[in-house]
């Protein structure tokens, strides 16, 4: 239930995130004990790689907390979706966070928004939409694998926004949003295949007094065919990009700062010894300096965001 | 969001006039208000009480001869739909050559000279007859190529276009208008940048937030009080170091009342004194000399942000406000000191992020705010001097009340999509800045 | 005659760059006299925005010396493929030097290679090529554009380069480029509106050894066209790419530093006053450092290369 | 280049051996070399006498177990032109899914166990036989998009695929290859950045050129004099900190003696100290204990260039070269010391230009080389710290001994461009450097 609004102390059943560095961290269920193969009820022992977690010893505690490992210690901070994103089991391949910042903001997604979201794949994306729009909008999310929109759908429950969102198994390409939704989206995203089957069926379902439309696709003919069916249509500002976030490692450098000034004097029983001239052109000077990882993501894929006007026959 | 229908344009409000790809914001502050894009002066009062999202055509009143060419003034008409469409199926250009192997560009490719296009300018009106007119009188927009053809053809549009689309501003619009304008108005917060922050920060209808800014025209806490909705329970404290606080995108949003209240602005130096001292010294603030506190901030501010005061397009608000209450009202304390008192408990209640965009060298500012925020909360700091956050971001490690630290830039490339002619943008943006965000510990 | 070899005086007929800043350059003829429309014979000043030069007072003056120009002074530097791509007069749009740099490594060029380059549009690829396989190798050059082909010849004459280029005007895409050239090149470069077309002729004019080549396009349909007609024909190691260089442009920033502990203390009238508060909290810090220019290039082409491997069978 | 037919594989050669997209620098130094290829060792034998870019076929020999799975060891056998071609041709793949809705990741997707896998690779050399029973015996293949078929065959191809392609190498291989294995062998110097620092240095056939580097396992070098060229009149001096210079990719290029000599490799401090002291010391520097004078190099140099030295794949050219020459021949100067004298009388007759790709801080370096540099001629200095690098160019600005200064870094991103499969390569490489350029003024 940790999702749904700040919170400061952990209590039973709440996701939290144990946090080991910042290449390391787990999405666990605060519950003091769980059911094994044997249906035998244990203690919930957590196994991290700086040693095991009794589950229960965390309930009650402050969220940034520091709690002790069997071999260590680690923080339990409280999980939002940029947490979430980073531990969630992928059942799928993900957005991560500076293509859906882009996203939220570019379709204009706030308290009281209505947005469709297809698919809805691992549920990362999901659960921003749902930050932004909560208390007062509400998402519609579609996937066409029914095992994955059973998860989502309990995820949401456990994570205490399920009054926020409804969950659909339906193969939009095909069929639709169902005529429930005609004319009630602020914005409509489609993270689909064939993203040009869905913008008819997004068109029908954008309110009449217009609203934003985004589509993520990992080629660019996926967006070029997308874009045909928006000009089609009637949609305008029609645009599309790639937003890349690079990490810089901050680092410090320590650099050898050498002198050829005393080679210009000739070596005289009288001039220093090598040892003296060594140490006097062997220094180093420290630098406070940031790099990029060697690799860095170099493509996620296009969004395309487009405006349907207001008052479009449809 | 929940209206079905659109708003109307109202006296008062901000507008967002787009023609093309331009865009601009304006006040529609009388009937009387104009605007100006580039050599065009518009009238706008038949905008009034039109839908947002209406199209008007430039209709040209009077033409006065300028220092860089003619200063034509336009009345508005409201169009219908049919009046719109692209100039280039209007005009039915099909025939392209195949590249531009027998162009010469010796200056001599059009036919009409400056004089007959001016002429035709005043004698008609619609830009699709004047573009039709330069290509019929082009030697060489047949034998040009397709990718040529177009360039030239959305070159003369540019020119001649005369519809606008009168917007509602929001938080996309005004980001786009203020770092096209002058990227310095908003810190040099790019899209991507801004649209992070919000993430990063977590700012959404439940909890209380705390930012500090130097001056963004109001964009971030216009965006961070749009996050947090209408009819929320989410409070954001807003601190600046100038005297008076920028506004605009903040008013532009036109925001129900009871969300506006809940952005509270507070001078930074004045509300940490309150914070501080109010235990012992509550009463004492309220009776000093109102003079004295209200100049405190400006002389305590630094350099710069003097000169950013006087960029905000919101004059007639700026010093009768504080004045105007002070000698008003004499025994009812000044709004500022009512808005410390709000902020003050707010900060004794500790905060659930923070986010910073200083002008200032952000380590000393981040020392007196992050005891303000709850643990294992966000806090995310922008400078566009990377060497700024390289340091913070050593201290923030040595003393280890911050995890999970990263320091983070970031790419934004638009792309070109057409038929046969994708590729990305040739030009860039070159600057994102940089975002430090972290973890508070407990 | 000054593109040949370096060199240390400005003799006549050089082509000399008149440095004026970073931003402000211009290539002249160090030529003492000049025919005027009326076809007079008269002195050769050159306009800068810094005054006029006689450009007859060069002649013989060291590369790399303050010349005084009438409102100023300028540096005359000797001209090279960099700064010549800088200042030359634009016939076409040009390649310049980031993207060049790439074409020369992945096609292999160095003294000895034979290169053919099409179009030749306004030789600023040509002049790096040129300096690339000099004195032993061999530039031929096509464009479709007969006026363009007669001024590259013209240049390359001037500069002291003829001996190791051959300028044609010719259709390359419907025409190839002729028997004689069928089986003499190392590399292939081309810059055309529809490179695919031009492909079996860059097939055929590549060793029987095999050899290197690269198109240049802006729009990435016309890589994929390109690129299918490369495969078709056997062509392997095909990679596309994108080099963007940035400027970072240097500079010294002053940022103030504030002090706030100072708030902390009541004000009595043993506290210092304002005026000695601000003089206390208002000190300021200096960094060097280095930022991108607002606007950047965000494209210039995408440079597909590929390896003809030997002995495949034409 | 001139040569029409392809040189044929020496022994004592370089070479490239190429698995599909993987690439590798090797000596063949004997008959009896082999090369290790991940789980796979080759026997180079077979190669001898063939000509470069002929492809040859693995054969296993013999396999023994490993401690991370099997070790096989391989012939070469030459294949011909048929034996060759794509993988998916041969499959005749072409029924794809039209998504992924119904493919369940359950580990149960291939019906063939991994040791059934083993003997079937055993049992067929073929890597498309085997690829072949591969997607038989898998559940999902043909439920799967074309996307995720490709994937998978792309997978299964790289395990399995077994014919290298042996290659002569180029500054462009060996440049991909020593960065892919680890871009500090290069100092960093990416592909782009390498081609920029020979587009500014101006490189050619003609002039003195003038480089220090402290360790590219010889790519700087060797880049610089394969510009220079064979037959023609350019010059290089080399600098480098240590005792010995690496060259590797120098030795890898096979380039004709005449030119081999044209690139005179000298240790910094001793070639500066000969240059400087050369008029009134020359031949005190002779007859100077030879000893003494081949240890300073070593404790001269900074911390960092030892383990560069020991990182070549040199070693038994190494100590040897320098003791054997002043050993064997005590009356004859060492030939050290005669690079040092060839050096030293170019230095005084100055260069057309200078390359820096320093370790240490490039600033007093450059102070000591500038004055070796005609006027009007490039300067390039590379460095992967761009703080070096900016006080470097404020130090350059304040002597106004060069102009046009400029520091550039690159972006460099790779395409995949597939029918309908077209976008940026998912990975980029993150650092190019940074490159400060300038021309030197009289």
């Amino acid at each position: 239930m940790s999702f749904l609004k700040p919170k400061t102390h952990i209590e039973q059943g709440d996701v939290v995130i144990l946090y080991l560095s910042v290449n390391s961290m787990h999405a666990i269920e605060a519950v003091p004990t769980i059911v094994n193969k044997k249906g035998e009820t244990i203690a919930n022992i957590f196994q991290t790689s700086y040693g095991s977690l009794k589950v229960e010893s965390i309930i009650g505690v402050e969220y940034g907390s520091r709690v002790e490992l069997s071999k260590g210690w680690a923080y339990v901070l409280q999980p939002n979706p940029e947490l979430w994103t980073q531990t969630l089991p992928h059942r799928t391949q993900i957005i991560y966070t500076p293509d859906i910042s882009m996203i939220l903001h570019q379709l204009e997604v706030r308290p009281g928004a209505v947005v469709i979201e297809s698919g809805t794949g691992s549920g990362s994306l999901s659960h921003y939409f749902l930050r932004a729009l909560k208390p007062t909008g509400h998402l519609h999310t579609f996937d066409f694998h029914e095992a994955r929109a059973d998860q989502a759908r309990e995820e949401f429950k456990r994570h205490g926004l399920a009054e926020f969102v409804t969950v659909y198994h339906r193969d939009v390409c095909n069929l639709g949003f169902t005529s429930e939704l005609d004319g009630v989206a602020d914005a409509i995203f489609l993270d689909l295949p064939s993203p040009d089957l869905a913008v008819p069926h997004a068109f029908k379902a954008l309110k009449l007094s217009g609203g934003r439309f985004c589509s993520f696709s990992p080629c660019i003919e996926q967006s070029q065919r997308c874009i045909q069916e928006l000009t089609k249509l009637g949609f305008n500002e029609i645009c599309s990009m790639e937003v890349l976030q690079q990490e810089n490692v901050v680092k410090t450098r320590t650099v050898p700062v050498i002198d050829l000034e005393f080679l210009k004097s000739p070596k005289t029983s009288e001039t220093p010894t090598i040892n003296e001239d060594n140490k006097a052109n062997k220094e180093s000077k420290k630098y406070l300096t940031s790099s990029n990882p060697q690799i860095l993501p170099g493509h996620t894929g296009f969004l395309t965001f487009a405006t349907l006007p207001p008052n479009i026959a449809k | 969001m929940t209206a079905l229908t659109t708003p109307n344009i109202q006296l008062g409000d901000y507008i967002v006039i787009q023609r093309q790809k331009y865009t601009k914001l304006q006040k529609f502050g009388s009937l009387d208000t104009t605007a100006t894009l580039g050599k065009e002066t518009l009238e706008l009062k038949s905008l009034l009480d039109h839908p947002y999202g209406s199209t008007f055509k430039m209709c040209v009143k009077e033409t006065k001869a300028g220092k860089r060419g003619a200063q034509r003034q336009h009345t508005l008409e409201l169009c219908s739909e049919t009046e719109l469409g692209s100039t280039r199926e209007n005009l039915g250009i099909s025939s392209s050559g195949a590249d531009n192997r027998d162009i010469c560009d010796n200056g001599e490719a059009q036919a009409l000279k400056s004089s007959d296009i001016e002429q035709l300018r005043e004698a008609c009106n619609e830009s699709s007859k004047i573009i039709e007119k330069l290509v019929e009188n082009s030697k060489t927009f047949h034998n040009r190529t397709e990718y040529s053809q177009e360039k030239y053809l959305l070159k003369k549009e540019k020119k001649y276009f005369e519809f606008v689309q009168i917007r509602q501003p929001t938080i996309r619009l005004m980001a786009d208008i203020f770092y096209r304008q002058d990227a310095d108005k908003v810190m040099g917060i790019r899209v991507d940048t801004l649209s992070q922050i919000i993430s990063y920060s977590g700012v959404c209808g439940f909890g209380n937030y705390l930012l500090y800014e130097s001056g963004t025209n109001g964009l971030l806490p216009a965006a961070m009080i749009n996050a947090i909705g209408a009819d929320t329970e989410g409070t954001l404290v807003h601190m600046h170091p100038g005297n008076v606080a920028q506004k605009q995108a903040l008013l532009a949003l036109k925001l129900p009342f009871e969300q506006q209240q809940r952005c509270i602005s507070v001078n930074l130096y004045s509300v940490l004194r309150e914070f501080y001292q109010n235990g012992t010294a509550a009463v004492d603030a309220v009776e000093a000399s109102p003079k004295e506190e209200v100049n405190e901030p400006e002389t305590d501010q630094p350099d710069t942000s003097t000169d950013e005061q006087s960029e905000t397009t919101e004059p007639s608000t700026k010093k009768p406000k504080l004045d105007g209450e002070t000698q008003s009202n004499p025994r009812t304390p000044p709004r500022w000191q009512l808005e410390n008192k709000r902020a003050a408990s707010l900060m004794h209640a500790k905060f659930d992020s923070l986010v910073m965009s200083a002008k200032e060298h952000p380590s000393s500012i981040l020392q007196a705010l992050i005891p303000l925020i709850r643990p294992s909360r966000p806090i995310v700091i922008f400078s566009t001097c990377k060497e700024l956050l390289l340091e913070t971001y050593m201290e923030l490690k040595s003393t280890a009340k911050v995890t999970n630290l990263h320091l983070t830039s970031n790419w934004l490339r638009m792309y070109q999509i057409l038929p046969n002619r994708t590729h990305p943008e040739v030009n860039m943006s070159g600057n994102s800045g940089y975002l430090l965000t972290g973890y508070t510990l407990q």
